[in-house]
């Protein structure tokens, strides 16, 4: 089975990532996701595609701790973090969360955290193509 | 031997991913900012977090030692 | 395809409904989703499987009023809402819940809200069989 | 004729899914709970929601229609 934290190229599939969380046990009531993707449409400018550069060995780090700290902190039956790097076309995924637990607010509430902290935790930078050129996206919308 | 590598809009400014500075007893994160960011100013310009062996570090006074390796970052913006 | 707001017998596939709800706008750059199973342990008794119970009309009625209700307040590009009826084996799927939007706040907040206000609002009843016996739940855990 | 429906622990309590109730003009759901009620005093004391044609209601004086659909529902359990 794959590892639960991932950096990579390929795209993921949502079913197989929750098969694998909810594997780790029958206790799992609630298993909330997020799936971040690529959007036609950003800051005002079409965007035809998305590449992503990371600090690999750091943001991999990083990932493993968030996990473990969202486990430890909202009680977490399990939780999985992937996120692809390379290029990837509008419309596609990017960064896939799922946190399992017994009841549904801990994992509705870890789910949100997780995100949120990755974007202000892990060392990934993106840069959107657009018809005016490339550019590096520095906010957090 | 200091390894000094960049990503993403730090690492197209400075036009390189990766840097060798030589190892000095005593030299601090500072000195190493001193010194490349004269020679990039644009690119140190938009630096927000600095990484020393992939932890984040914010006293520039640190002390490195031989063999470091240090991230110069900027903003993330994956997810 | 299949219809946003159902009721059925049937399993679901989150990849599915996750090709449908996003097919709906290129602009959606955040989905979150809830998943509810049935959980092998309930306020301290073994639970082997779950039966669900419903008013048909009005649960379906309720869960679209609730999804037109989410995409105006959250300002969704899209959402859906699956429940199963009938008897769900541990383990197994109960309820999904996805919304999507431009940005990933309001479809995380969507997606609490969809989930805390269907357990409200609609009329579903499960009841679960244990070692015991059978009973019907009656708490919103 | 008014239809009475019952699901779930309610149904259970009241042994039936169904029940047809004569129309009588003029008739509230207040004159259903109380002639029900009587009868299945149980399940009547689970009940938590009423609806009339798929709609809660709060108000009990609310007057009847003939054909209408009453459903005495107890606490919801889904998801």
């Amino acid at each position: 089975m794959n590892a639960p934290v991932r950096i990579q190229q390929a795209d993921f599939s949502q079913d197989e990532e929750i098969r694998a969380l909810r594997s780790s046990s029958k206790r799992m009531g609630g298993i909330a996701t997020f799936l971040g993707c690529a959007r036609d449409f950003s800051e005002g400018r079409n965007v035809s595609e998305i590449s992503f550069d990371a600090y690999g060995s750091m943001a991999l780090a990083e990932m493993n701790k968030l996990r473990n700290e969202a486990i430890e902190k909202f009680g977490l039956l399990d939780a999985r973090i992937v996120h692809r790097l390379g290029t990837v076309q509008c419309g596609e995924n990017i960064v896939f969360i799922a946190a399992g637990a017994q009841h549904r607010a801990p994992a509705l509430q870890a789910c949100h955290w997780l995100i949120d902290e990755l974007k202000q935790r892990v060392p990934i930078w993106k840069k959107e193509t657009t018809p005016q050129g490339e550019t590096w996206v520095t906010s957090h919308p | 031997m200091i390894r000094v590598i960049f990503f993403g809009p730090v690492a197209d400014c400075v036009q390189s991913r990766e840097m060798q500075l030589d190892y000095v007893v005593g030299m601090t994160l500072h000195d190493v900012i001193a010194q490349l960011g004269a020679q990039h100013p644009n690119a140190f310009g938009i630096v927000s977090f600095i990484a020393v062996n992939q932890n984040q570090v914010r006293d520039k006074q640190m002390v490195l030692q031989d063999n470091d390796e240090i991230a110069f970052m900027a903003k993330f913006s994956g997810g």
